[in-house]
């Protein structure tokens, strides 16, 4: 029995060497010792000592949460020769001293009691072995844009299959509809392109566009994942790409590449970089399949390559590793209200500006407003538009919006030298390399107006979208009458995260943001064993950042396909056969899909390698014939006991 | 549901300014209401509402004699009528406390030595009119062509604020005046400011404060071509026409601010005397007249 | 479902529903029948009986006592899929409790044929047996008074319904089929050629509407008197302290005063017709203390309950069975200190089962609610 | 301006706090308040202004500006407010601490003769109310 001080941590509120005391009486308790930092290497060596000394054969540490140090504890205790799962951890950091600074009698009494319960615990571990699984080196990457396209690229240079999937018929994500990008102003498609077209012929990578993942089943190293790959109603092995069709196609509907600021016809290459360069037929728009006739298309296409017949394909792959990497979406128009978003022509977010300033979007690159076409000269951009919100918005901030907002002041400057831009902003976040001097560029040497202060309306006059908002500077209202206004929305987690989550088994935040597994240390591993995250996916980043981020869940799968086999924890479930009646209710009590029915001998049964020991079934079970490993009921009631006195 | 015919009854609450300074709302209210089949039955037992919703978390003391009137008109039925958009928001935000605040609820119901769980829906006029009687029953009710006068719709605050209380439209683009003027057959003329404050209140502040919002009202549906602007607010017509008193009101012509209830009483073919016009600062009688759907000289 | 009538013939409804009885057996439309027998006089039990003479001479198919749920029975049998067809006569209760059970995988429902019965109410069975079952100045127990469900549900188990409730003996018995009842069974109802029962059909179903409103009368009134009894009960029990009642938990105290004359004998946990498990974790080792503990314990707290756990009992029991309580109350017949525990779960299982909206045993097709999850369902409405 | 911790955490701001029942920490000072108040023309604070004040513990400043009394409690401040501040409860907290004592902003008796013969009775209740 080892207590550890954890510096102050512990023994600034928790009376040490009191604890050591009380415990040393404990029925089953050869010794009690304690150290100042019982994780640093002569702590470690304290304990192989004393195990050694009093031949234990089991160990308790007294020290932090588990999470933190357990694995370490573990690999001590077997170096001297104790089965690491006889090795129990008595949180007394996070459970004790941490939140009972200011009640150290109280806090003393309960780390006894939560060390006598770990020790009643640890009297009836089973000495246990790891489980061994075997590993698939191919990886699946959900999601195309610039993060999963990273992160595709690298794990399939390491040698490595990867399965590659996006919903659209393109790959590029939304980096592919920015025209510029900051703090460089180097044109995105330059720099996107080189990406896409060595995704789209890297013998490694299977590219599966117009893709959405259904289902998957198994675990990390061995997952099966079913893809419904969708109906282009194109043979892309015939299509040469020529573009006939789309010339020729009398269909025409707002097209969602470009925002709904241009229509495209119903069969159509969304963008002319676009990686597969193949074409779609889109049937809600298309007049074969919503008004029974026409077909131009299949007349004009000198390949034969539209097929109308043509079925939705379930696809079924075996990987090792997932990486999500599903970026992000835009605060839906109708919740903001007060700005006329998605009302007023005139009033545009940001994506939309990035269309209009493309050279290959609806004006070729030229600042024209949506609703005649005229040159705005008067430009307000409003920034945290449902971010930094909680009442009417999300409460987090959106990150890139500071920066894309100086951005998109900047480069309507270039195109419009006698237009005057305004943002109105709260704070300035440009915490990035060449980001504030972006910043200031901007209002020094090109003239944009920065207003510190949140606009409370915007409304159409005539021809105008008037402005109201402060200075808060200056303590004056402003008003501006504005030829156009650009709200920087916030960014939400793609439509379909949590949907997603859910066929991964795997959790968001309460906003549909993929979660980590720890906000500093284990930023890109999901909840869930071998399932990673990359990007937007994750939470608002910048190009930069998700690039980087997305390397480094390439280098987590690569790290878990150079293990030849994976280790699981011995602590799952079991069945008491004898007396399990076969009811079921385990079964679905089970997150994991790792409890089944023998329907022949009409018991449940467990699959070790899918158990993530959790304990629902375990609790779930009505009379205890489920069990989980080294948490037997007797176990538990035993520590009950021992806590309560 | 549809137009039903004399079968519709409703305990209604009037108000103190409908039975002294706006008695035209009230009487228009009422009369139009009958020619629709909607009988509006005057609660006995009514206060005043206390004219605005009390802001103090410390006193619930202003929710009194809200309370009386909500406790006693539950007695008549499950819903409640008021006209004026004042009555409107305190009483429908104080039955809001008494639904969902226990505290507030227990310490209320004990002074007033009632149990009212604050189970009453309070509704608007207005809300009858869309949901009960239906617009497009409405438009067929309409005798009275009115020919397309422009007509200005003013929400001001009180109906709208707070929307998860009231929850009576879209509280930044509202639409029911919009579509009730339709349905009359009157032109819509939209304008910025049919959301603004009024400046309420503080017109009893020395120096004709208020006419400042007032007339920035006013102004935003002039300029757009606004014949009349019309309102459920007693409040707010004083202020609208107060604030057309001085400069404005020589250098060119006045709009008239009217309650809802006069236009539809005058679309349907009501007998002038239920109109009420008296007191109106700018006198809506030559415009009426003047677009014809007025005749007689009843009207000041 | 069309309405046949079994006429009543000279010897009375029961000889005539017994012969029918036998009939499928005879012709071996099922290849067993659970079903009541007079054992001695006054003694009702359930046989499992292939022999269609038998069934025609001793059954008691109307027996007004309920000595054990046929579902257990039922169960114990088809557990899993019996090699034949077996007929169960069922109340609607036992018919409730036995759709439980298929839910929880005790019962394959597939070779069940379900000949469900009207009962207005059953007897205590030692009452029944001293009186030699003549029933005059007896009266139904408390469960049955209060049972807001004296007729079969429709959505039950696939079989037949046997109308009674509205009928005198000489009216005989309305027969209703299941539109899924087994072919070979459905043969033979074709086969008697019964008449049609139209008449007494709707006669029956006026007096089981009339019933039921009755009687949901009672039991609301029934739940509110328990509830305020529970009420007035409520708060610390100074003859005993700190042996009854946990602080701060309210109502535990009066629960505990309920209980206190508990012997801890399980018989309630046996007679349920529901509580499923192969070994109850209270006969497992998992509430044997260390040496020392009770002692611990007893000296705690001055005195500690013997047999001690019995509360934990009963809240497990109550956890585990209130959403699947079909309200028969066997238990409180089975107990021997006769604790009001059918009180203490209708109270319990009409707030739990309310919470889900969940009727146990009204059909197969509604989940269970502990196998099912939804998001916010448990949120503050 | 004088900052302290009795200042900035003191008395007055938590009496408001208690008439209020709203927590003016959360303001953050975006000004939205201000940019869609109708009232501002006339004012010598921005709401903005007047919250930022009570949040330094400035309470007599904020009780000495004419804002507290131009509010007209519309709540097109507080139905825009991102932190979910309700400013009228404030500007209402600050002018019943004037009041409460017995004071009061405008004396019934000396309001001009035509606007109590022509202001309708809501106005009258609704303004006195609020003002004395």
């Amino acid at each position: 029995m080892f207590v550890c001080w954890c510096g102050l941590n512990i023994g600034g509120v928790v009376d040490v060497p009191r604890v050591v005391e009380e415990i040393s009486g404990c029925p089953g308790v050869a010794r009690a010792v304690d150290y100042r930092y019982m994780c640093s290497d002569p702590g470690q060596q304290l304990i192989r000592d004393i195990i050694r000394e009093e031949r234990l054969d089991s160990v308790v540490i007294a020290a932090c949460s588990p999470g933190m140090h357990e694995s370490t504890f573990q690999s001590v205790a077997e170096s001297a020769g104790v089965n690491p799962y006889r090795c129990e951890i008595a949180n007394i950091r996070e459970q004790c001293s941490w939140p009972h600074q200011n009640e150290p009698l109280e806090a003393t009494r309960k780390a006894v009691e939560l060390i006598r319960a770990a020790v009643e615990k640890v009297r009836g571990d089973e000495a246990l072995s790891a489980l061994s699984i075997p590993v698939t080196r191919r990886a699946l990457v959900i999601g195309a844009g610039i993060a999963g396209m990273q992160a595709a690229l690298d794990i399939a240079d390491a040698g490595h299959e990867v399965v590659l999937v996006d919903r659209l018929p393109h790959i590029g994500g939304h980096m592919a509809q920015l025209s510029e990008t900051f703090p460089t102003l180097d044109c995105s498609q330059c720099i996107l392109t080189p990406k896409t077209s060595e995704v789209g012929r890297h013998p490694g990578i299977r590219l599966l566009t117009s893709s959405e993942v259904e289902s998957v089943s198994g675990y990390v190293g061995n997952f099966t994942v079913k893809i419904r790959r969708r109906a282009t109603y194109v043979n892309w092995d015939l299509c040469t790409g020529c573009g006939l069709c789309t010339e020729k196609c009398p269909s025409r509907t707002p097209s969602a590449f470009e925002r709904g600021l241009a229509e495209e016809p119903a069969i159509s290459i969304a963008f002319p970089q676009a990686v597969p360069h193949k074409p779609v037929i889109r049937p809600e728009a298309c007049r074969h399949f919503t008004k029974g006739k026409c077909g131009v298309c299949e007349k004009v296409c000198p390949v034969g390559a539209i097929d109308f017949g043509q079925q939705d394909s379930l696809i079924e792959e075996k990987v090792g590793a997932i990486v999500v990497a599903t970026g992000y979406d835009l605060h839906p128009k109708a919740k903001v209200g007060e700005y006329g978003y998605g009302v007023y022509p005139d009033v545009i977010d940001g994506l939309e500006f990035e269309r209009l300033n493309s050279a290959s979007g609806p004006t070729q690159g030229q600042i024209r407003r949506p609703s005649d076409g005229k040159v705005p000269k008067e430009v307000v951009f409003i920034q945290c538009v449902g971010s930094r919100d909680q009442e009417n918005g999300y409460p987090y901030c959106s990150k890139i919006c500071c920066m894309y907002t100086a951005k998109h002041a900047r480069l309507y400057k270039h195109k419009v030298p006698d237009g005057q831009p305004y943002v109105f902003y709260m704070d300035i976040r440009a915490g990035g390399k060449g980001y504030e001097e972006f910043v200031q560029h901007a209002t020094e040497e090109e003239g944009v107006l920065y207003l510190r202060g949140r606009v409370a309306r915007v409304f159409q006059d005539g021809e105008h979208v008037v402005v109201f908002g402060v200075d808060t500077l200056s303590g004056k209202k402003v008003e501006i009458r504005a030829d156009m206004v650009v709200l920087a929305t916030a960014i939400v987690p793609a439509s379909g995260a949590k949907e997603l989550a859910r066929v991964l088994k795997t959790a968001t935040d309460e906003y549909g943001f993929f979660s980590e597994a720890h906000p500093k240390l284990r930023p890109v591993e999901s909840l869930t064993r071998g399932i990673y995250i990359a990007g937007c996916a994750q939470a608002p980043k910048d190009i930069p950042d998700t690039v980087t981020q997305a390397g480094s869940s390439a280098a987590k799968v690569l790290t878990l396909f150079s293990a030849p086999r994976l280790s699981h924890s011995p602590t799952v479930a079991a069945v008491d056969e004898e007396i399990c009646t076969g009811c079921g209710i385990c079964v679905e009590a089970c997150a994991y899909e790792a409890r089944a029915l023998d329907t022949r001998r009409h018991v449940a049964v467990v699959n070790d390698v899918l158990c993530e020991g959790c304990g629902a079934c375990a609790v779930a079970c009505p009379n205890g014939a489920t069990r989980q490993r080294n948490m037997a009921r007797s176990q538990a009631m035993a520590m009950i006991d021992a806590v309560m006195g | 549901m549809s137009l039903r015919q004399g079968s519709m009854r409703y305990p209604y609450f009037p108000g103190c300014t409908l039975k002294a300074k706006a008695r035209g709302f009230e009487t228009s209210a009422v009369a139009s209401a009958g020619a629709l089949g909607v009988h509006l039955d005057e609660m006995e037992n009514w206060q005043c509402c206390g004219a605005t919703f009390p802001l103090q978390a410390d006193n619930s003391f202003p929710l009194v004699s809200p309370a009386r009137t909500l406790a006693s008109a539950r007695k008549m039925g499950e819903r409640l009528v008021t006209l004026c958009s004042a009555c409107y928001n305190v009483l429908k935000r104080t039955n809001h406390v008494l639904r969902t605040d226990v505290g507030r609820r227990d310490k209320v119901n004990a002074f007033i030595e009632e149990d009212y769980a604050g189970d009453l829906e309070v509704m608007h006029f207005l809300e009858v009119l869309r949901d009960d009687v239906g617009f497009d029953a409405l438009a067929r009710s309409v005798k009275t062509s009115l020919g397309g006068l422009a007509v200005a719709p003013y929400y001001g605050c009180l109906l709208l604020r707070p929307n998860d209380e009231l929850g009576f439209d879209d509280p930044e683009a509202p639409h029911i005046l919009e579509d009730f003027l339709s349905a009359l057959g009157c032109q819509v003329v939209d304008h910025p400011y049919k959301i603004e404050c009024c400046g309420s209140y503080v017109a009893l502040e020395p120096g004709d404060l208020a006419s400042g919002p007032s007339r920035m009202v006013v102004e935003s549906a002039r300029s757009r071509g606004a014949q009349a602007i019309v309102t459920s607010c007693p409040l707010c017509q004083y202020n609208l026409d107060v604030a057309q008193q001085g400069a404005h009101g020589r250098e060119q012509a006045g709009v008239p601010v009217i309650y809802f209830t006069q236009l539809l009483a005058i679309a349907l073919g009501l007998p002038e005397d239920v109109l009420g016009f008296e007191g109106h600062v700018i006198s809506p009688g030559p415009l009426l007249r003047c677009v014809g759907v007025v005749g007689s000289d009843a009207i000041a | 479902m069309k309405d046949l009538l079994i006429a009543s013939g000279q010897d009375g409804r029961e000889k005539a529903l017994s012969r029918f009885l036998a009939k499928l057996l005879d012709v071996g439309a099922v290849d067993a029948l659970v079903v009541p027998v007079e054992a001695a006089p006054g003694v009702i039990t359930h046989v499992l009986a292939k022999d269609p003479r038998l069934v025609e001479e001793a059954a008691r198919p109307l027996a007004p006592v309920m000595p054990s749920s046929a579902a257990t029975l039922v169960s114990e049998v088809v557990r899993k899929r019996p090699s034949g067809r077996v007929a169960a006569l069922l109340r609607p209760c036992e018919a409730r409790a036995l759709v439980e059970l298929v839910k929880l995988k005790q019962a394959a429902p597939e070779n069940v044929v379900a000949i469900g019965m009207d009962c207005a109410g059953t007897y205590d069975p030692v009452a029944y047996r001293q009186a030699a079952g003549n029933v005059d100045g007896l009266e139904f127990r408390e469960a049955c008074r209060v049972c807001q469900n004296p007729a079969p549900l429709e959505d039950g188990l696939p079989g037949i319904t046997l109308g009674l409730i509205g009928l005198d003996d000489s009216e005989g018995i309305v027969m209703s089929v299941h539109e899924r009842l087994d072919p070979a069974v459905a043969a033979v109802m074709e086969e008697l050629g019964l008449a049609s029962g139209e008449g007494a059909g709707r006669k029956r179903r006026e007096a089981v509407q009339a019933l039921v409103q009755e009687r949901q009368e009672a039991c609301d009134a029934f739940l509110k008197g328990a509830r305020r009894g529970a009420a007035t009960a409520e708060g610390p029990d100074p003859a005993a302290p700190g042996v009854s009642g946990v602080p701060g938990v309210p109502g535990i105290g009066a629960f505990a005063r309920e209980l206190a004359a508990c012997t801890g004998c399980h018989n309630c946990r046996v007679a349920c017709p529901v509580c499923y498990c192969r070994e109850c974790v209270f006969d497992t080792d998992t509430f044997e203390h260390e040496t020392g503990q009770f002692l611990r314990w007893a000296g705690r707290k001055g005195a500690l309950k013997m047999p001690s756990e019995t509360m934990l009992y009963h809240l497990t029991r109550m956890n585990h069975m209130s959403l699947s309580c079909v309200g028969c109350g066997q238990c409180e017949q089975a107990c021997p200190a006769h604790l009001p525990i059918f009180r203490l779960f209708a109270m319990a299982s009409r707030r739990t089962q309310e919470l889900f909206g969940y009727v146990p045993g009204r059909s197969l097709d509604d989940e269970l609610p502990f196998t099912t999850f939804r998001e916010q369902e448990l949120e503050p409405r | 301006m004088r900052l302290a911790r009795d200042v900035v955490r003191g008395e007055e701001e938590r009496k408001l706090r208690d008439i209020s029942g709203e927590e003016v920490r959360s303001c953050y000072q975006c000004g939205k308040c201000s940019a869609g108040c109708a009232m501002t023309s006339m004012m010598d604070l921005l709401p903005h202004q007047v919250i930022r004040l009570v949040q330094l513990g400035q309470v007599e400043e904020a009780l000495a500006s004419r804002t507290i009394w131009l509010c007209a409690s519309c709540l097109a401040c507080s139905a825009r407010c991102p932190r979910g501040v309700s400013l009228p409860n404030v500007m209402e907290s600050l002018r019943v601490t004037m009041l409460r004592p017995g004071g009061r902003h405008i004396d019934p008796a000396r309001l001009p003769a035509d606007v109590l013969e022509n202001a309708p009775e809501q106005a009258l209740v609704a303004g006195l109310r609020k003002y004395s």
